[in-house]
């Protein structure tokens, strides 16, 4: 098919129904948003999991008059584990005083005696350690000879997970459901678009055009509108990102110690592209049961 | 004949150069009704066991009361139905076998004025004719020039530009015909070309496709008009209850017309006297 | 005439009751054209000063080249569109002061057979015959009963279960025909309403018009078959570019046509000899 | 106009597009779904910020050594502050075993002597009160004699509060976002279906229609659409949350202490009235503009 004759009758379809593509094309990239939007909740989602993955730490509470060399030599065993990131060394006195620092009830807590704060060694763990891992860490560290008591913040560890596992869920649903939309959108905007236009692909049909060249600019039309409406999206939804980051960062970020960040360049471009390739599809596949003429 | 600016007559690609059976020869008949049979409702066929042979070359007026069957005849012809008994050739290929891929290419070869017109109403009437010739791949330049002549031959020159949908009746008519000829097919189905003509242009219409016809096109021109056909001697095929009876030599031969004298408007002379 | 099953005659309210101008009188002109002008394009109207008077009851043939401006004479009529300058009169009521609201009201009056038919094709026959009687709230008992008297009247009787989409051209255009006769309306303004039928049929519908014409109805009747004009001795308005040509007594004593004789082909009779 | 004619022809409407019907009332109902989903969403959220209000409370530490009859008057002019809902006292050793049990790092800290844990009065403050009255009470309750100090856990509350309102803040986000994604889909659904039937459209004008008789058939398939789409979204989230019940009380309601609860039954009469309401007057808005023939 001659290429200027396939543009020309893409146009000539884009000048005949402007208004109705103006409308698909509004309607198509709130679908979009919708994707954007989770894709930009679960983007800021993981990367909270991975600051909190990375925290996942573990205390060693030592013997009362432990000895300095076994400490030591306690502390370059467990630097030795793969699975410790690093390992400070928390004295009694530091302890009470993050106690102190820490807790809210400050009054009379000051008077507690430096005993009850048994000195420790906090590990931080290499991020992504599982927890049966960390449990069986525990267990044969607990054995050293300087050893007292091992914390793993088990407790923790747990709320966070089934926390952040909830989050991805909650999200992961919600993306299915926009993907439904998106798809759901799609599909019928470029079957009746297609719709309207019967006489048209008759009289093609009709005149002897094969159907890759009924199909063609139909084509080429759904690939704009989904290039269209996809940049659109990605447009509105980073200004809307710009207008509304001062408030996110000030809320949420400060609660969890992250920053809000945008989608990463490869996610635009897949976006974009993505939107176009199912433009394309979708006027492909919409346009069969026309084609029986 | 319709030439390109450059005098090169474009001819859409032979029909089925490929597949055309091995007893081709110039003079086989281009289209074949053997014993074809419609039905749309089980009890009443539209067409009962029609029997033809169009020849290369013909002019044939396809006649016979509303809802005789002439649209379809020609429908069968360009695959909108197919056949349910019997069996047509074109160009000895049987239409109803064909892939449904393969039926571009059989449109291709037919020049086809519809009797709804079937003009799209929201292109200029340009692109109404163009349209033909896109779809053969034509460069932009050659379809211009041939579109001018087209619709300058339906006496429509320079309304080019003009939407459809606010041309009078026989103007989109004429936009119809400017489509079926504009490609210079080997066959021309045309179902009631002069219906919303006056007189005057129904003749010029009708003269249109004699010039054609005498290139060397075939023409099957189905109508109404008693007074258009009784004024030319071309063969006849009068359809009635779904049945042919035809004449070889135009109206003033017909049986029960008087030599060269107009048809009375009474019509028994085209009735099937007996089933 | 068509009536209910019951015997009664269901006219549509008469028009404008309210509105009608004190003058009324009985045998007041139906509809009057006063220096009617139309232009689609600034520099070529489409009908340039047209006066005509149609008295109450009166039957006329609207005739002219493709392109006169037939139809758009009648889609004045039915606000389709407005005149550019000059008045049209339907019972008094300048047509084109009516508000919008009021455009319904008019069209109830009128019956109108378009050219292209406007039927709606996933339509059945019965629904495109009905709807006009539906629009006028008419009890479904009734309706049924005036549907089948004006199918059968079209000769599509035990038809109106089909769809529209497979009826061929000459039924689509006599369901358009039933559609404008079912509501009984004081004018029927009929678009080339013979167009796609064969002679005998397009006597019978100019028989049926002429039946219902009879029992007082207004009929405006556009055709180019000057065949059917010579059978009857209607008044003629002959269009030509623009301009109205007049006969009041039909073909037969139209200047250069022989007494009862069928007017020739030739068209010249209808031709305006001077601007 | 005749209801049965109009019912008559609606059904007719009905049947020939009975195939676009289909798919309009599905991507209606994947629209209103999301209508939905957040609503169940924003009330399970207020429920949770419901429970979190009503915990809002204050610990009056006790002076050492307190007489019993001063405790006692405290406590009867606490329970006489409108802002008090309720008044537990706790002695030295409640609070000890309460730490204990709630404290993860048992080992040392069962040695820690009942001093450390003074005998407490916890209130529990009326949902709602604000912040700087709670503050406002804190001061005058501090001045009396019994008192030793007071806790009013002003800095748990105001990180819960931010999350809270960060919640509703996106939750909001996310409606406005749905319910234009619905106007869009309704909007172009209806436009496009009205486009379809131009020709009918115009038929009934030129034959003398009102355009409310016009109207009437489209506004019945419009009601009738909006309607089931709702309903069908409703069913679809009543059984989509029957499914995921079990796993959000597991994860999600572990954590904060509430159940997941469905909608109201007076939202899912307006949801689906609404439905029916807006499909109705989409029909009516889109015809408009084919009413001019
Ligand atoms: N697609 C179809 N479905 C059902 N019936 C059909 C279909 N096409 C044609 N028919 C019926 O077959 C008969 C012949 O139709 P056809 O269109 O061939 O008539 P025709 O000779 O062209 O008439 P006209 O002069 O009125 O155009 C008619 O009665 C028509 O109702
Ligand atoms: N809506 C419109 N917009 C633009 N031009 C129009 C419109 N309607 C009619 N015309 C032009 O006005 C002229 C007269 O049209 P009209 O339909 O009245 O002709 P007619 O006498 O009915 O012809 P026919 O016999 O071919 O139906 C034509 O040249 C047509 O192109
Ligand atoms: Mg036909
Ligand atoms: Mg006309």
């Amino acid at each position: 098919m001659e290429l200027k004759t396939l543009i020309g009758r893409a146009k000539r379809g884009l000048r005949e129904e402007l208004r109705l593509y103006l409308v698909a094309i509004s309607s198509l990239s709130v679908a979009f948003l919708c994707v954007a939007g989770a894709l930009l909740a679960l983007t800021n989602l993981s990367a909270l999991a991975e600051r909190w993955g990375e925290s996942a730490r573990m205390t060693v509470y030592l013997r009362d008059g432990a000895q300095a060399a076994d400490v030591a030599q306690l502390r370059v065993v467990l630097e030795s584990l793969p699975e410790v990131r690093a390992v400070e060394e928390l004295t009694a006195e530091d302890a009470r005083a993050l106690f102190l620092q820490h807790a809210e009830v400050s009054a009379d807590l000051a008077a507690l005696p430096p005993e009850v704060f048994p000195p420790s060694l906090e590990l931080s763990l290499a991020t992504g350690t599982d927890p049966s891992r960390i449990d069986a860490m525990a267990a044969r560290v607990a054995q050293l000879r300087a050893v007292e008591d091992v914390e793993t913040y088990r407790g923790w560890f747990d709320r966070l997970e089934s926390l952040l596992s909830a989050g991805r869920g909650l999200a992961g649903a919600l993306a299915l459901l926009v993907a439904l939309c998106v798809l759901a959108v799609i599909g019928n905007t470029i079957r009746l678009a297609v719709a309207r236009r019967r006489d048209e692909i008759e009289v093609l049909k009709l005149c002897g055009a094969t159907d890759a060249f009924v199909r063609g600019p139909f084509v080429v039309e759904g690939t704009f509108q989904g290039f269209a409406a996809a940049a659109l999206a990605v447009l509105v939804l980073f200004f809307g990102f710009l207008a509304l980051r001062g408030e996110l960062d000030a809320s949420l970020a400060a609660l969890t110690g992250i920053r809000a960040a945008f989608l990463q360049p490869w996610m635009l471009v897949a976006l974009i592209f993505g939107g176009a390739f199912i433009g394309a599809m979708g006027s492909a596949l919409s346009l069969r049961r026309y084609l029986t003429v | 004949m319709a030439r390109g600016s450059d005098g090169k007559v474009v001819r859409p690609f032979a029909f089925f150069r490929a597949g055309a059976q091995q007893d081709s020869r110039a003079n086989r008949p281009i289209l074949v009704f053997e014993d074809v049979y419609k039905y749309f409702r089980k009890d009443q066929p539209t067409l009962r066991g029609v029997n033809l042979v169009i020849e290369r070359g013909e002019f044939c007026f396809v006649t016979g009361p509303s809802g005789a069957g002439k649209s379809t005849l020609l429908q069968l012809v360009y695959r909108k139905h197919t056949v349910d008994a019997g069996r047509i050739r074109f160009a000895g290929r049987d239409v109803a076998r064909l892939k449904s891929s393969s039926i571009p290419f059989l449109r291709r070869n037919l020049g086809i004025v519809f009797q709804d017109f079937k003009v799209v109403k929201h292109w200029t009437v340009y692109e109404n004719v163009a349209v033909a010739l896109e779809i053969l791949d034509m460069p932009p330049r050659l379809v211009r020039a041939r579109v001018a002549e087209a619709l300058e031959r339906v006496g429509l020159a320079g309304r080019g530009g003009d939407r459809t949908e606010g041309l009078s009746g026989g103007e989109q008519q004429r936009v119809a015909v400017a489509r079926a000829i504009v490609t210079e097919p080997a066959l021309i189905l045309a179902d009631e070309p002069t219906g919303n003509l006056d007189p005057h242009l129904a003749i010029d219409i009708l003269t249109l496709f004699e010039e054609i016809h005498a290139t060397g096109t075939t023409v099957l021109f189905a109508t109404h008009d008693h007074s258009l056909i009784g004024k030319r001697d071309h063969r006849i095929i009068a359809l009635d209850d779904g049945r042919v009876l035809e004449a070889r030599t135009g109206l003033r031969s017909w049986p029960g017309a008087g030599e060269s004298k107009p048809p009375t408007h009474e019509g028994s002379g085209l009735r099937v006297v007996a089933g």
